[in-house]
């Protein structure tokens, strides 16, 4: 994804990556996470990009998406990221416990989400409502006063 | 413990600053008012505090801090909202309130502009001022230091100005005054916090409580390079040559209010700090350092006097003049005995007073003329003669005039350095600073005030209305020091006996040891 | 078996293509993309935990899910700032902003 | 009364100091007040202190030994102690009966002088403050008690010489008089610092029984003690206008004339003379210093003759009789009589206020004219002017039986027994010979301005010169009739004279020589006749005597040009010291600091290219710092336990 020259191929390739991450939420049985990321990210997030994309690039959309000049060292940084992470995760003696994953999340988290973590949630709720109202305010047309 | 009246005097200021925040910028007479009442109040407190405390502490041989204060703030970094005065602080409090008072009264031609910040920065600058007076936990010492810097440099680049005789402008003033004082602070802050760390070594808990800090005995080859350290903060505060450069500057560029506080207590902080800190917490580490101290003393005296002479700029005159006068102060801390602390102790209280009337009267003189060239002025008992006797007895008191505040610290700070036989030749070249001194004052009052009249500053007015104030309780106050010293005096030997005390019981100790250091 | 390290590995990983894309990238939404990808891996490292340090806790999933939120409001909120420079410059190349230079 | 007076001598300088809050706050608007108040407290003070005079002689010489002292403490610290009070002996009830005296009479006198000016109310505060000052100074227990006042006065001859201080030379003069005087005052200062230091006192009691045997208390060196004393003599060389601090005197008549006569001839400039009458039990006990006082006191009396003998200014050729006569003083303790140079002194504070106040009626009349060869034939438009100053000119020329007689006579008793004496008699026998041509030519320059004004013919038509008012007249009238018989009180046929009370050490009852009465009473003579030879027949042409002797007349007319060399040190050489110090603040100071602000303001514009202002930029160091500090975290150092992640969850 990283590598296409192409944005727009890029954001679909993004996709699929999301979707794989959802994925892995299901090996992880988390069913009700999954479907969140699919709709979220698959959905909502990627349609987003795909917005923007149209919004900001016009005609071809060949060589839209190229690397900057420093691309070579941030290669570099994050393979080393990549490596130490690596070897610092699997040199660690994690403590897992051995125990079976719960069947059925949803209630769980809706729970946990409207009792102890109530006032976060109602944060974020209001977060997002900032979040729009501030995105709309930024994208709007400035009227030029003269 | 009773009613907090140190942090009622503390906090009256800010108390005012708050209530100023609310009130239209338009109203600046109203602004002007507020603060002069809760300055007021911080004064007559303070007033209060002075006559009891000289009444039933100094009187009866009591001494020590009164009116204490402790409240445990971090807890397991050992630092207390400590508060509390002695004969040492106590003086140093007044005189901060005396002038915090005045200055907002007096008179710079570029103060009507944006006149609410002026007072509110005003007044957190002399509840900074305050809190290093009264404060009894090197940490809360050193906040209330660092609350003073800003608004320092803040007023002096908006309302200051800049100078005819020298090319410097108020951005550069500031900018130097600000980096001094903090190159000074980042020396004070490393030593202090040195010093913490040793300590908690050695009483086994962290600690900044001074009266603490001053009970150890800290390693000779430590006290030396910590006092090293602490000197140069604090003597870059006290404008010591060849780091006194900022200060002309700086109070050339400053507006009167700022220039009075900054030469009156600011300053001061270092004598006070050098003395209560360095002197009390490291006796050893200030014998060593006090020969160098005394050099350098002389220099600030007789040079800074000196270049008075060529100065054609009132307030350079007057700010190197208060260059050279903290030279005694110097000269009474590298004595090392009581009487010169009492003196240099008691001179800082003198110098402040009259240094903050010397500068609230060129600063009432320019915002009239518009000038400080004294070639340009002349004459000028003509037009302004209430003016012309606050400058003249600002201007006396500058020379050292008995009967006035400034005299009978200079003699006692004298009498210390003469009984140091090490210290008798350096005392002996700074004693004719009492000389030129008077030569660049009168110099300065003869040209400035005297002589035929000038038909173009006829147009400028006397002292009236709210700007009598600074005349009246500056010149009362150097009076009533003047004529009565004991007031002064009595105070400044009980807080200072402590810290001679330990200064001699270091000194024994380390002759019992064999004198090596 | 997969187990926990897997997990951990792949979401570093992740993080890391997210990274070098943020970091390499001229095109400000293709930097955009690049946090959304580290986010996920946030995200993955997140819900691995509660399988297998603290199972049958549900306390990572209820972060990595106010994570999603968040991240859904950064998007918005950046691509808003997107186009709106994009209207001020008409270029979404990063290469032509510095102003986080005085 | 007398007893009253006695102990409650502190109402004596405290009566003027309420004079004077009372005028600068209250009645400066109301002139008639002003003087009202003023003249009502030092009147009350006068009267005072003639009880005290009356009680100290009822005591007879028990004061002598054993002053009245009443004392407070002014301040006090371990190891300094300084008192202010009262210290009553004959010597000060003498001063306080001549300041009170002088002042009260000057305070009358101005009435009439001052009448109309603008600044009359500030002037009488100024005289009340003075009075204080000078009043506090005279009773002073201890020195330093008399250093604070010494710098009051000095402080009121500021004021009162720049008392028009719109004029220039008013303004100039006033600074200079401080200035120089502050030089001496350094002196006094180092002096009274150094005995504090030695002795541990102050107090002028307690040093006269310490100096004598100073080996006893302190660890002094003869010389030490030597040293210490010529510097204290720096204070009196700079107060009293000796040579060579004396060039503010003769300048100091810019002065309201009244100023002149109570400050810069009666009693401010005695100070000197008086703080060496105080201490001279110091001066006794090193004879070095004793010789140099007296040599310091000759010189400046025939120095100041010299100078006197050209001037063309009333108050001018009268200030360089001042310096002259107070060198007499000055000479007479050097010679080591208290008696001698006190009584001088008062009688000098008699004849010298009679002549200035006089000098001021001329002046008065002639409406500030200051030239005497414009001045001549006074003596039928001012008759009372011109009679009391004659008994002035004659008390000053020592013709018998006029007060300066007895001073003068016993002034060169005193030397003339000095130059017996085992150390310096050489030095003092030439003393004695300096001292006897001064009174010579004193007489000789005071009858040549005497002449010159008042006989002849008007030289100058315009002007119209009336006698003075009432209130001038009375108070020459009554120093006249002192001058004229104030020297009784020292005559020799009296059994306790003056000498019987103001002294130091044993009673010598004065001796009547007739070799030094005939010899000064025939020069004295002998110069009233030239002078009148020259100036009042005009058998000489003096234009013609000045053009003979062109060089030394130019000399003494210009001073000795001391004045310019002064100027000339100051402007070139302190100026320049300043000048050259401010460009070494300037450019090597602040050179220095400056060169390290654009040190780091270099660096910084070196530096501040790492920051490109990229996002990217920074997030790509930022991650390779992570990566660097996990590596050294994680890797390299196990030691740091609990930021090691490596053994986080272990």
């Amino acid at each position: 994804m990283v590598m296409n020259k192409n944005i727009f191929h890029s954001a679909l390739f993004m996709l699929i990556t999301f979707l794989g991450v959802a994925a892995v939420y299901f090996m992880l049985h988390a069913d009700f996470m999954a479907a969140v990321q699919v709709l979220v990210y698959g959905g909502a997030i990627t349609i987003f990009l795909v917005f923007g994309i149209m919004l900001t690039i016009r005609g071809s959309m060949k060589e839209t998406n190229l690397f900057s000049g420093h691309a070579a060292l941030a290669g570099i940084v994050s393979l080393a990221l990549v490596v130490v992470n690596a070897v610092m995760v699997i040199s660690t003696n994690w403590s897992v416990t051995g125990a079976e994953p719960p069947e059925e999340t949803v209630g769980s988290i809706a729970e946990l989400m409207l009792t102890k973590y109530v006032v976060p949630f109602e944060v974020a709720a209001i977060l997002l409502l900032v979040a729009l109202i501030g995105a709309v305010i930024i994208a709007k047309e400035v009227k030029k006063t003269s | 413990m009773g009613f907090p009246v140190l942090t009622a005097i503390l906090l009256a200021p800010i108390i005012g600053a708050l209530i100023s925040v609310f009130i239209p910028k338009e109203e600046s007479k109203i602004i002007k008012a507020v603060a002069g009442v809760t300055t007021f109040i911080s004064l007559a407190l303070t007033i209060i505090l002075y006559i009891v405390y000289y009444t039933q502490y100094v009187k009866t041989g009591i001494g020590g801090f009164a009116f204490t204060e402790d409240i445990p703030w971090v807890a397991d970094l050992g630092v207390i909202y400590s508060l509390g005065v002695d004969g040492f602080s106590l003086p140093m409090l007044l005189l901060t309130n005396i002038i915090g008072f005045t200055s907002v009264f007096s008179r710079s031609w570029s103060k009507e502009k944006r006149a609410k910040e002026f007072y509110i920065l005003l007044l957190i600058l002399i509840t900074g001022v305050m809190g290093t007076f009264i404060a009894r936990d090197l940490f809360i010492f050193f906040l209330f230091y660092e609350v003073v810097v800003i608004p320092i440099y803040i007023m002096v680049i908006i309302w200051g100005s800049g100078s005819k005789t020298k090319d410097v402008t108020k951005e550069y003033a500031g900018m130097k005054l600000t980096i001094y004082l903090l190159i000074g602070s980042a020396f004070l802050l490393a030593a202090m916090i040195w010093m913490y760390k040793e300590a908690a070594v050695i009483l086994g808990s962290p600690t900044f409580d001074i009266a603490r800090l001053a009970t150890i005995d800290f390693p000779a080859q430590f006290q030396i390079i910590v006092f090293g350290m602490m000197a140069f903060g604090f003597t870059c505060l006290l404008s010591m040559f060849p780091f006194h450069s900022w200060s002309p500057d700086g109070y050339a560029g400053a507006p009167t209010a700022v220039s009075m506080i900054h030469a009156g207590v600011l300053k001061k902080i270092g004598g006070y700090g050098l003395i209560r800190i360095g002197l009390f917490i490291l006796p050893v580490g200030a014998k060593f350092w006090a020969p160098l101290i005394a050099i350098f003393a002389v220099a600030n005296v007789v040079y800074a006097a000196l270049i008075c002479l060529a100065q054609k700029d009132m307030k350079y005159v007057v700010g190197y003049s208060s260059v050279s006068h903290m030279g005694f102060v110097l000269i009474g801390v590298a004595s090392l005995n009581i009487i010169g602390l009492n003196g240099a102790v008691a001179n800082m209280f003198a110098h402040g007073v009259m240094s903050a009337l010397f500068f609230s009267m060129v600063g009432y003189i320019y915002g009239a003329t518009k000038s400080r060239y004294i070639p340009d002025l002349g004459g000028l008992a003509h037009q302004m003669p209430v003016a012309a006797v606050g400058f003249v007895v600002a201007a006396m008191a500058s020379a050292g005039l008995p009967g006035l505040v400034s005299f009978v610290p200079e003699f006692t700070t004298f009498v210390g350095a003469f009984k140091e036989p090490s210290l008798q030749i350096p005392a002996l070249i700074a004693l004719t600073g009492v000389v030129l001194g008077a030569v660049y004052v009168l110099r300065m009052v003869a040209n400035v005030l005297f002589g035929p009249r000038k038909e173009e500053w006829d147009h400028v007015e006397d002292i009236k209305g709210s700007y009598w104030i600074p005349v009246v309780v500056l010149i009362a106050f150097i009076v009533a020091f003047g004529v009565f010293p004991s007031l002064l005096m009595d105070m400044v030997n009980s807080g200072v006996q402590p810290i001679a005390a330990k200064l001699v019981q270091a000194t024994t100790a380390a002759a019992q040891m064999g004198g090596s250091i | 078996m997969i187990g926990l390290e897997h997990f951990l590995v792949l979401s570093g990983t992740l993080f890391c293509i997210g990274l070098f894309g943020a970091l390499a990238k001229r095109n400000a939404i293709a930097i955009l993309m690049g946090l959304e990808l580290m986010l996920n891996a946030v995200n993955i490292n997140l819900v691995a935990f509660a399988r297998y340090v603290t199972t049958g806790i549900l306390t990572g999933h209820v972060f990595a899910i106010f994570v999603i939120a968040v991240a859904a409001a950064e998007v918005a909120v950046g691509l808003a700032l997107i186009v709106a420079i994009y209207r001020d410059r008409i270029s979404v190349n990063v290469d032509d902003f510095d102003w986080l230079k005085w | 009364m007398i007893d009253f007076a006695l102990h409650n001598a502190w109402l004596i300088p405290l009566l003027p100091a309420i004079a004077f809050v009372l005028i600068a706050l209250v009645l400066r608007p109301l002139p008639k007040a002003s003087a009202f108040v003023g003249i009502t407290a030092i009147l009350i003070s006068f009267v005072l202190a003639i009880h005290v005079g009356l009680g100290v002689i009822q005591a007879g010489d028990q004061f002598v030994e054993h002053p009245l002292k009443q004392v407070v403490t002014w301040f006090e610290m371990s190891g300094l102690k300084i008192e202010m009070g009262v210290q009553i002996d004959p010597t000060s009830a003498m001063m306080l009966f001549v300041v009170t005296l002088v002042a009260l009479l000057v305070n009358i006198y101005s009435l009439g002088y001052m009448h109309g000016d603008p600044g009359f109310s500030r002037f009488y505060a100024f005289l009340a403050l003075f009075a204080m000052s000078m009043l506090g100074l005279v009773i002073a227990p201890n020195l330093l008690q008399m250093f604070v006042f010494w710098e009051l006065v000095g402080l009121c001859s500021y004021l009162l010489i720049g008392f028009w201080w719109h004029k220039y030379s008013a303004r100039e003069a006033a600074k200079k008089a401080f200035i120089t005087t502050r030089t001496g005052d350094f002196g006094l200062l180092l002096g009274i610092l150094l005995l504090q230091i030695n002795f541990g006192t102050l107090d002028l009691v307690a040093l006269g029984e310490m100096i004598p045997n100073f080996q006893q208390y302190t660890n002094l060196t003869f010389g030490g003690l030597t040293a210490i004393a010529a510097i204290l003599f720096l204070g009196p060389i700079g107060k009293s206008g000796q040579f060579p601090l004396h060039v503010w005197l003769p300048d100091a008549m810019e002065g309201p004339t009244p100023v002149s006569a109570l400050i810069h001839a009666a009693t401010m400039v005695v100070a000197g003379v008086f703080l060496v009458g105080r201490t001279l039990i110091l001066f006794k006990t090193v004879p070095g210093a004793m010789a140099f006082v007296a040599f310091m006191g000759g010189f400046t009396a025939l120095f100041a003759a010299t100078i006197a003998i050209t001037q063309t200014e009333m108050k001018k050729i009268l200030a360089y009789s001042t310096v002259s006569q107070l060198g007499y003083m000055m000479l007479a303790l050097g010679a080591g009589s208290l008696t001698a140079s006190m009584f001088h002194l008062m009688t000098h504070a008699f004849f010298k206020a009679l002549m200035f106040l006089g000098a001021g009626s001329v002046l008065h009349a002639m409406h500030n004219e200051a030239n005497i060869w414009k001045y001549g034939g006074l003596k039928k438009k001012m008759p009372i002017t011109y009679w009391t100053f004659l008994t002035g000119c004659l008390a000053i020329a020592g013709i018998f039986p006029f007060a300066g007689f007895f001073s003068k006579d016993e002034i060169l008793l005193v030397v003339k027994e000095a130059s017996h004496g085992a150390q310096f008699g050489g030095l003092y026998t030439l003393l004695f010979w300096m001292a006897t041509i001064t009174a010579a030519m004193t007489a000789f320059y005071m009858f040549r301005m005497f002449f010159i004004c008042f006989h002849g013919e008007p030289r100058d038509k315009s002007f119209h010169p009336h006698e003075a008012p009432f209130s001038m007249t009375f108070a020459l009238v009554v120093l006249s009739v002192l001058s004229v018989f104030g020297g009784f009180v020292g005559a020799p046929w009296v059994e306790h004279g003056f000498g019987y009370y103001v002294r130091l050490g044993e009673f010598h009852h004065p001796q009547v020589d007739p070799v030094i009465i005939g010899v000064s009473t025939i020069l004295a003579l002998g110069a009233i006749f030239l002078a009148y030879w020259i100036y009042g027949k005009k058998a000489i042409s003096h234009e013609a005597l000045a053009q003979k002797f062109a060089p030394l007349y130019k000399l003494s007319f210009n001073k000795y040009y001391i004045d310019e060399i002064y100027l000339w040190l100051i402007h070139n050489i302190l100026d320049g010291l300043g000048r050259v110090l401010w460009w070494f603040d300037i450019t090597v100071v602040d050179g220095i600091i400056d060169g390290v602000a654009n040190t780091a303001k270099v660096l910084g514009s070196v530096l501040r290219r790492v920051q490109t202002g990229k996002l990217q930029h920074y997030a790509l160091v930022l991650f390779a710092g992570v990566v660097v500090l996990v590596i050294i975290m994680g890797f390299a150092d196990t030691t740091s336990a609990s930021l090691s992640l490596l053994g986080g969850v272990r």
